[in-house]
């Protein structure tokens, strides 16, 4: 089940936040929705990122791939060139360059996508609260039987109100 | 219904692509099976020059003059024989001009390049028609395969 | 509401920024249709090119570069208004940046598909442009990755993709809020684009290291796409183009025309969609000091280029370079300079002349500046060949006149059509501001 | 390819020659005027002194089928090339016109075709079957008369023996009056060409850039 509740003030939504996991909830129970991003200092909800990570790895795959095919489509016509090399790291250093950051940016959208739960939801059925300028929504999933516990927890740290959604 | 719409459609396309309304209806079998002539009978430069040649109608006329000459393609030949121009054959085989491609026969058919390598297995077609498709893949696989040069300007110039 | 009276001004922000999205005046759509017109006029011509041949161009031998090419360099240059421009103020997180940046990744995205249509207007058979793309085919055959042309096409390729996502990262927010548009296709249009964007902070989380990653990459890019563009001339062997200074060069040239261009937006922005409280003349201030930085930059390389080449006396790269300051071209190349260097340092140089419109006029003139720069570049170089025998001289056409016309005028409507789409400034990231904000 | 310059009297058979054997376009006098006019080779005229007291030098100035030719790695779509005879190659139907080649050729010896090539009409009757006829929208050059060499290759071939040196002539050197052009392989030692290119007046044009070029002009010094 799903509580669902409406803040008006970041600090209030800071404690909130400190109680719940105090009471035993984890970061992937929680999930604030608002209309413009939120900044919290470290160990308040911190949401790990492999994006970066994404990046490089995506970087490096596009890369590589792109220096072998150039590699081996080049010497596979076997070009005549009077003197010059076929293949010189140096004049394919360009294609390298370009094919490592397209393969970045790529990546980096694809994990955007990803992590952001946009084309991965990660609860299909959770609502989503509707949300005007300026308010702060908390989602908290848990268990019905400690629902109660949890409405109390919301209510002591100054949320404007709270519903329960099955 | 729809599938044997397209499939009726691209059997009408692809046909009269594959064969070529020729004037007259030769059997390129009877004559090779039958008469037991080599193709380099009637197209006499196939293995020495650039072009393999097609045949005159006077060629035809040496034998069809006498043979089988009471038949309805024959009497058709014998007529444009009598007119004095030349049969209007089809063209089967050729190349885009803007391929800018030179071939030759010549080379093909003294390194042992059988004719049926390009032209796929004549003995048994009725008439003229391309039995095989040819693109710039043919060529340079074939090229590859018997190590003769894959350089551009073998061909293109 | 009103017990919140800190949250008051985001909504009226919300309200200024989305009205221009519902509203479109005669003025816009005469600008639109006039626009469009001349992009179909330029169509034609393009038309007319490519049913008669190139022959219709000014261009002859030796002069095989011409208008197209200095077109092309122009508008990957003024590309360079936005991402980069956009990406160092994200990165330095300058809280002036936030009403420029949209604005100034829209021009990138523009001017880059209007920039890279030249190199395939520019070839003899254009309907062969994809023989420059690797893909497997019967003829065993592949581009040659050693030319500098290849380079630019993964280049503008790769600029291409990562500007269009960096522009549409920070759309998302502003389009789910627009989900509930009034409009059924645009409601349509906006709720798929927002790919179900549902406000949660793990999307925020996302969103924002995406942004800054893409800063980081498209920043790179951006550096070596213009640099790639000037080794299409660098790398060959003609006087003047041999030059090692040309990457930078043309790097510094392009991020000037795109500031150039960007305050001309900026400023028309404000004035037709009333944008006055957001586009303040702080904004102004600021790409103006920028402009006046590039416009030194800009002499500086203009002048370490020439100077070596006059120094160094060599007698073909004397030649190009007496047609410039002495000879045909001369009064171009002194326009040049003055519109360069001379009217930005005088107008924005001087504390007591800075202001919007002065900027503005600035601008204007580094635009032509900038374009003669690149037609400095191109045509000198090729009326003089090394073999004095093959010299010759290049008047533009119609056709190649009235496809650049056409292409600004693409510009203009293309800019005018995502104006009325997508709110230009992000509104999102468009947070009243806080004292400490300020600067 | 040898041209001994103190043999060339300027006349342009070579030019004439050139265009019938390899099908190259005309264009009109307005054309040729605004620079629209293909020449494989063209001769170029150098003055020394004043009128009347004026000595005229000729140049023959062709594709010098360089070694390291500029324009062959600035083509993306390998339209140019070194074939393994040496020669710098233009393939017509993969050619899509960027042009590229003839910003980087220091010779301009590259030409365009502008249009579709035209003929005054009986002149399209001579066309040489064995040249490709070049459409719109392509750049050539002088391939030293590949079609000359390809035949004399294959009836070499066909006879099962070497080509024989000076059995290849290009159009040039075959209508050179003066006989100041001279064809034949480099890399055989004994050729005419290479005893030639070994004499104390040869000079190649622009070797300074590094192109390697393979036509060496004989020219006394001055």
């Amino acid at each position: 089940m799903f509580l669902i509740s409406e803040f008006r003030s970041k600090d209030a939504l800071v404690e909130a936040i400190l109680a719940l996991k105090k009471a035993g909830l984890t970061e992937n129970d929680l999930a604030i929705f608002s209309e413009e991003p939120i900044e919290f200092r470290k160990g308040i909800l911190d949401r790990p990122s492999n994006m970066s990570k994404a990046a490089v790895a995506g970087a490096a795959v596009m890369g590589t791939a792109a220096t072998s095919f150039v590699y081996y489509a080049q010497n596979d016509y076997k070009l005549v060139t009077g003197g010059m090399p076929i293949f010189s790291f140096w004049a394919t250093g360009i294609i390298t360059y370009e094919m490592t950051m397209l393969g970045a940016i790529f990546a980096t959208f694809f994990w955007f996508l990803w992590e952001s739960g946009l084309i991965r939801k990660r609860d299909p059925e959770a609502p989503v609260p509707m949300i005007g300028p300026a308010s702060m929504s908390l989602r908290v999933r848990c268990e019905i039987s400690r629902a109660d516990n949890f409405v109390e927890i919301l209510r002591g740290s100054g949320c404007i109100k709270t519903e329960r959604v099955k | 219904m729809k599938h044997l719409f397209l499939l009726l459609l691209s059997v009408a396309l692809v046909v009269p692509c594959l064969r070529a309304d020729q004037p007259i209806l030769f059997p390129h079998s009877t004559h090779i099976n039958k008469v037991h002539l080599k193709c380099i009978d009637c197209h006499i430069s196939a293995d020495t020059r650039d072009a393999a040649t097609i045949p005159g109608v006077r060629k035809c006329m040496l034998c069809h003059a006498k043979i089988a000459a009471d038949k309805p393609e024959i009497k058709k030949l014998a007529a444009i024989a009598a007119s004095g121009r030349e049969i209007p054959w089809q063209r089967v085989y050729g190349f885009e001009k803007a391929a800018a491609v030179k071939f030759r026969h010549g080379p093909h058919a003294r390194h042992k390049v059988a004719c049926a390598t390009c032209h796929g297995d004549m003995p048994n077609a009725i008439t003229a028609q391309p039995l095989v498709k040819h693109n710039m893949g043919t060529c340079i696989s074939c090229h590859r395969q018997n190590n003769a040069s894959d350089d551009c300007a073998t061909c293109h110039y | 509401m009103a017990e919140h009276p800190e949250l008051l001004p985001y909504g009226i922000i919300r309200e200024d920024l989305f009205r221009p999205l519902s509203r479109a005046g005669s003025k816009w759509w005469f600008t639109v249709v006039a626009c469009f017109l001349l992009v179909v006029a330029g169509l034609a011509a393009w038309g007319v090119q490519l049913r008669d041949g190139l022959g219709v161009t000014g261009l002859n031998r030796p002069v095989f570069w011409g208008l197209y090419i200095v077109d092309f360099v122009f508008w990957i240059g003024i590309s360079h208004a936005g991402t980069l421009i956009s990406a160092i103020l994200r990165l330095t997180d300058a809280a002036w940046r936030k009403p420029v940046t949209r604005a100034a990744e829209a021009i990138t995205l523009f001017a880059l598909m209007i920039g890279g249509l030249f190199p395939i207007i520019h070839l003899g058979r254009a309907w062969f442009f994809y023989w420059l793309i690797p893909y497997p085919n019967a003829r065993l055959m592949w581009p040659n990755f050693r030319s500098p042309l290849v380079w630019d096409l993964t280049a503008i390729v790769t600029y291409v993709t990562g500007s269009a996502i960096y522009l549409y990262l920070p759309l998302i927010p502003d389009m789910a809020q627009l989900g509930a548009h009034n409009k059924p296709w645009r409601r349509k249009l906006y709720k798929a684009l927002s790919l179900g964007w549902t406000g949660s902070d793990r999307e925020w989380h996302a969103l924002e290291m995406a942004m800054k990653l893409n800063a980081v990459i498209i920043l790179a890019v951006a550096i070596s796409v213009h640099t790639v563009v000037a080794w299409d001339f660098s790398m060959s062997i003609a006087p003047t183009w041999h030059s090692t200074i040309f990457g930078p060069y043309f790097v510094v040239g392009a991020i000037f025309s795109g500031i150039g261009a960007l305050i001309i937006v900026m400023a028309t922005l404000r004035r037709t969609l009333h944008l006055e409280n957001y586009l303040i003349k702080r904004h102004f201030d600021n790409m103006s000091k920028l402009l006046l930085t590039m416009s030194l930059l800009w002499f500086y390389f203009t002048m370490s280029e020439h100077i070596t080449i006059w120094y160094g006396n060599e007698p073909k790269e004397m030649g190009v370079f007496g047609q410039r300051t002495r000879g045909d071209y001369a009064f171009w190349f002194w326009l040049m300079v003055f519109v360069n260097f001379v009217v930005p340092v005088t107008l924005l140089g001087i504390k007591k002349l800075r202001s919007v419109k002065t900027a503005v006029i600035a601008s204007f003139g580094v635009l032509i500046g900038m374009w003669l720069e690149r037609y400095l570049i191109v045509i000198p170089t090729l009326v003089t060949p090394r073999l004095a025998s093959a010299t010759s001289v290049y008047t533009p056409s119609w056709v190649e006149l009235m496809i650049t016309v056409a292409t600004f005028a693409a510009m203009i409507m293309l800019y005018l059509l995502f104006a009325r789409l997508f709110p230009i400034i992000a509104v999102w990231e468009y947070k009243p501001h806080s004292p400490e904000e300020e600067d | 390819m040898v041209i001994d310059l103190d043999r060339c009297t300027g006349c342009e058979a070579c030019v004439v020659a050139c265009h019938s054997e390899n099908n190259i376009g005309m264009s009109t006098p307005e054309e040729a005027a605004r620079g629209r006019v293909n020449h494989w080779i063209r001769i170029d005229r150098y003055y020394e002194g004043q009128f009347p007291d004026i000595k005229v030098k000729y140049r023959p100035v062709l594709c010098q089928h360089c070694d390291e030719a500029p324009c062959e790695p600035v083509c993306p779509v390998n339209a140019t090339y070194h074939n393994p005879e040496g020669l710098n190659v233009q393939v017509y139907n993969r050619c899509v016109g960027t042009f590229y080649c003839a910003n980087n050729c220091p010779y301009t010896v590259r030409s365009f075709n502008w249009f579709d090539p035209k003929w005054p009409e009986p002149m399209q009757l001579q066309h040489n079957p064995d040249v490709s006829i070049r459409p719109g929208g392509v750049m050539e050059k002088c391939t030293f008369c590949i079609q000359r060499i390809k035949r004399v290759e294959d009836q070499a071939d066909a006879a099962g023996r070497p080509v024989a040196d000076g059995e290849v002539q290009p159009a040039c050197v075959q209508s050179c009056p003066a006989e100041a052009m001279i064809f034949g392989d480099l890399n055989d030692p004994d050729s005419k060409v290479s005893r030639l290119a070994g004499d104390g007046r040869a000079t190649k044009l622009m070797e300074e850039l590094g192109t390697k070029p393979k036509v060496v002009y004989l020219e006394k010094a001055r």
